[in-house]
């Protein structure tokens, strides 16, 4: 616990951020699809130092009954931290953290899911963080996009997902660990690239009008770079999957889209 | 919350209303419900408030005991928010352990009374990496119509605002007022048919497609921000309610 | 703690308590019915410095359903202490203290509701407590009656409670925290005023047969008057309700009683 | 408790019987079942005792550790009384947390015992304040055929009488025995048809309109009473119980 | 804690363990059948220091539903340790160890019961140790054989349980607790006589070749002798409830074993 | 586990190939599947593995941290072993507080481990009846086609061999490697019609009448032995399955 804010130069002299990067300047990205094989779709990303898992199952009979709805699908989506995925040890199973980030997760990827098509399932999701270094419910989501798409589940888009944030003052964008935890603000967006939709959207901290303007939209221009990313992954995967069989994947007209 | 065909209904008939101008209990799209708010309610509690947002109605308890401060806090006084949706408050509360519903009130409730500075913790420690004040926010809620957030918000503002820190009664000195340092007031809006609504009613936030909650500082600074349901904004929508937030959170801010 | 049990005189020389009672005098009752805008009924209390709150909601439909009765609806309390109603904060959620008090009051409740009119449903009744001060479980099960009434569930009567107590070798009526803490004996009353039938009777303590006897008589004559303050409440509470529509509350035969 | 029809049928069977003035096991109304009691039962606890009255059979343990004294009995051990309703001893106990019934055993058993000081919980203080003996008292039924109140409590009080607090295992001077202070008995009886009847079998209990429960000690007076069951008892009804109990608590604790 | 392994001597100079026994001795076993009311069939063991109850109730309606078998009667065992069975006072409820020992206590029942006969059928096994002294899941699978037949559930054999173990370098049979807590390897067995066929083993600490197969023979004839008092149990019970009714226990072909 | 049509179906698949001495995935009876481990894949754990056993896919994390140790061994850190079987792994996963199923995994690999003495908990002993370090031993079950515990045991034992004490952090001297003492490595088989295959697939599992895992260490001595499910092993079967896994974990140790 050596470094505390006063000691921690966040940004320094020449504008660089702890690890070198610019103010603007995402963390190295990497998305896998399909690395599972009793899953229906899954992801694997690593995002700078996160490592997540997603998986997919369904659509699929949706238990207990009683939460079934007649006209549509559920899209429940339970985010996890493995208890070896952060410094201090967490407890196995599920906290309040967890349950709020599952239940703005679920929300999220139910917008893009075309849930009408299989009314009473349950369209499960589950993401595993393997390894933490802030900004693993933005991980999370964009895995669980990619493993939804793996797993032929019909979509309106790719929800692509990034923060922004403060930190010394400056706005940034994709806040690594040590800035999460004595940065001034932080703002996890989720984002539909085709629609300009917002369907995740968290801040906290302290931010001017002007600073929390400039960080959403930084957070937006770093969802477009995961957009890409996540249908690099896809592309990737149908190349293999895929020796003459047709793409269908991204519900609504994939093939406008080019994949 | 599951849309059956009473909530068709329902939306349809709030959907045409909107669609004129008009909610179902009259008011205009940025208008508060009537807020009364009675500060001492509870006498066991160190401070406490008696929030009615229209028909809502929450009870929030302020309670301070001795305990360990976290280790990556040394000299800070620890804050815990607790919200509990009893089955007393709606047919849409079930008894049992908090589900994901109370956790998120809870959560957001914390962190707009965290991430504003509502209450000066670095004051309620009394030896450093020893000794501090524990703070319960426990938010009861009686009667639910909807938007809790904001009821809980100001239930815990105006609670603070009257709250005595017990330090004679632990051997700790003198008593003396909770220190207040900011009145971060939250304000929800949702979404239905593309307008935007503040101050949810419970039959408006069932038919709403997206929610948020933005809350504010006195000087306009943002401290928190959730977003909720399965809709989505527009940045446009986004930075309207953030307007609404700073305008209405500081004429509640006037009132406690 | 400065209160040890020596230390304090919990009667005077003048035969006074410490809140300057009498042994047979009652602390100020104050009753509310319909109070709530969600529940079927509702009821609320202060009764000396306890605040308590009653809702009712049902007959409806019985979940789970092996607990439905196929003969009769099933009257259910839950009794519920707020964190912040005591000196050292509660804990939420149930103890074992609240689970047997939600039992007794659910037994006392049934015995007056005409339950074999609505088989197969559930009457819920909630209880909380948001200040308590010695005697809520008398408090909870008198607003629980109002709250039902409210709600216009049949019943045959309502149930008054209160409790008798012994302190100080001295039996007196509805005791307050200090003599709670400090005294000799509780005895909690849930009477039917109307046919004088106990359905809640609880003791502990130390009695001989004579001051249990003046005991439960003082508990009954309290009953009597929590009854008339029960009345007057749902009084004027249809005062407000009705203008022209008809009374119809206390089940059998209300008309005769005067309501 | 559930009352289908086989429970209709059983009611009316018994209640028939009882309007003759006989019991479905021959007793009289006010006959307690024939009452067997083997002390030190179970070398690993201080004190235990197996119970059988007519068909009901319980284990009772007592345990004891070191532990701190709550804050508000400086000077007094702890009592922490457990009863388990195993799924073992009837077709109508389910595993799991403890339900609404287990814990009213529990506590009426604890409530007989702690208000009727059969413990000097004062003799089980080592330092004020900082150590006491904290007993455990776990009531575990083997075999439910009613009237698990009483025969518990007799069991509890057998367990008392031969316990040995274990001083010299924890390094805290010689063995010695429990301190033993009062023989608070409890004496259950239900009301069937407007008949009062003691010590109620399991089908007893099942058709029973209501039930009470009152604990005496050896001068007579009352230290404990529970009412169950969804009936009422009339103020004479009441008089009476508390008459069998001091009579018949005296030749329990007679044969103890 | 006197005790530690340097001073114990397990085995003294004339080949004699702790309480007296020669390696291939087992401590005292008394066997009850029939001895509650309420269950369908019980049993209760006194084995060395070891008192164990064992419950059966069924074949009856299985719940959850969702856990019928249309095949079968599912064999469900409930391993419990009394909090007073122990020197150190145990939590009540289930812990780790004792929901791996129900479920292995299960899988051995299971081979010896005619589920098939029992679609759809739960039959229920509960286990109460009372009093331990290492070999519990041997007295409790021994017990629960016997409860079994009791409650005339058909099976092809009993199952007999014993185990072995090595102390000192010395292979023995049958451990008590200083034995098994200072000891260098148990292993606990559950075999069918009739078929020599293992259906529960379990093994831990350190064993070469040699001395496993010496302590898989000693358990082995330990069961033998342990089915010889089963036998005699269910004997004398029979003998208790039939006078002139038939006997008809052990399923299969109960005559040919004379039983 | 439970055993429908579909699997009734399979079983007859999976039973007609085995008797023309073919498993469905074309291996040997005596064969392992391919086994890959990768070590320190998790940065924040002070030992790791990533292990697939064929389809089958687990993490191992190794965490230490500061804590008292047990009475009954003053001089002895602490193992402590937790299995996840999440329901991402699998469909016949739930959510929720851990199963029998998942219980019998975690023990079965903290017997292995511990019994063969992995690790030598003496050496992380820092202050003799007051400070010891904790190991937790996480294994995560991200794909899971059958054969748990091998994957499990190969995991912990890769994740052992790369960890390192973060006694720097803690403030107690400098980092050191874990003390590792043996490699208790095991192997489990499972028997379908008379026939006994290593390491199934999960498929092999869901049909299989009976399941036998050993573990051994160096010398070839045993430690550990689990069987599970319905059915029965003859003597000669377990000796069988004793020798193979002394062969094949002498195998799989020289590959970590």
């Amino acid at each position: 616990m050596g470094g505390t804010p006063t000691d921690l130069k966040l940004i320094d002299e020449n504008g660089r951020r702890l690890d070198g990067r610019l103010p603007d300047e995402m963390r190295p990205l990497k998305i896998e699809a399909g690395v599972l094989s009793r899953a229906d779709g899954s992801a694997y990303v690593e995002w700078g130092l996160n490592k997540v898992m997603a998986a997919v199952y369904g659509p699929r009979e949706c238990h207990p009954r009683h939460l079934q709805n007649p006209e549509r699908a559920l899209v429940q989506c339970n985010y996890n931290m493995a208890s070896f995925s952060v410094d201090d040890r967490k407890r196995p199973g599920p906290d309040r953290r967890s349950h709020e980030i599952s239940k703005i997760i679920s929300e999220a990827l139910t917008h893009v899911v075309f849930t009408e098509y299989f009314p009473r399932t349950s369209i499960d999701v589950y993401i595993e963080v393997l390894q933490a270094n802030a900004g693993t419910r933005c991980a999370g989501l964009t895995a669980a996009s990619v493993a939804l798409a793996d797993a032929g589940v019909p979509m309106r888009d790719l929800v692509a997902s990034c923060a922004a944030g403060k930190v010394a003052d400056t706005v940034v964008v994709d806040l690594a660990k040590e800035e999460d935890n004595f940065g001034q603000a932080d703002i996890p967006l989720g984002y539909v690239p085709r629609t300009g939709e917002i369907v995740l959207l968290q801040m906290d901290g302290d931010l001017t009008s002007d600073q929390f303007n400039k960080g959403i939209s930084m957070a937006m221009e770093g969802c477009k770079k995961v957009y890409e990313v996540q249908r690099d992954a896809l592309k990737r995967r149908y190349e293999v999957r895929s020796a003459g069989t047709e793409l269908e994947v991204l519900g609504a007209a994939p093939a406008k889209e080019g994949m | 919350m599951s849309k059956d065909v009473v909530a068709d209904l329902k939306r349809d008939h709030i959907a045409k209303l909107l669609e004129k101008g008009i909610r179902t209990d009259g008011r205009k799209f940025e208008e508060m419900r009537p807020l009364t708010v009675e500060t001492n309610f509870i006498g066991s509690a160190e401070g406490s408030a008696r929030v009615r947002l229209g028909d809502t109605q929450v009870v929030v308890g302020v309670k301070l005991i001795l305990g360990e401060p976290f280790a990556d806090t040394p000299n800070s006084g620890v804050l815990t928010t607790n919200a509990e949706l009893i089955p007393m408050a709606s047919d849409t509360f079930e008894g049992g352990p908090p589900d994901q519903e109370s956790i998120e009130v809870a959560r957001v409730i914390d962190r707009g009374i965290r991430e504003g500075h509502a209450v000066d913790l670095d004051k309620l420690c009394i030896e450093p990496g020893k000794e501090v004040w524990i703070m319960f926010v426990d938010v009861h809620v009686l009667d639910y119509d909807g938007n809790l957030f904001d009821a809980a918000n100001i239930g815990a503002n105006a609670a603070f605002k009257t709250a005595i820190v017990p330090a004679k009664r632990a051997g700790k000195g003198e008593d003396y007022p909770l220190p207040v340092k900011h009145q971060p007031i939250s304000l929800t809006a949702v979404k239905i048919d593309g307008k935007i609504l503040v101050d949810p009613s419970h039959d408006e936030e069932r038919v709403a497609d997206a929610r948020l909650t933005v809350a504010t500082i006195e000087n306009g600074n943002l401290c928190a921000m959730q977003k909720g349901l399965d809709g989505a904004f527009t940045l446009d929508e986004v930075f309207k309610v953030v307007d609404l937030s700073r305008r209405i959170g500081e004429d509640i801010r006037s009132r406690l």
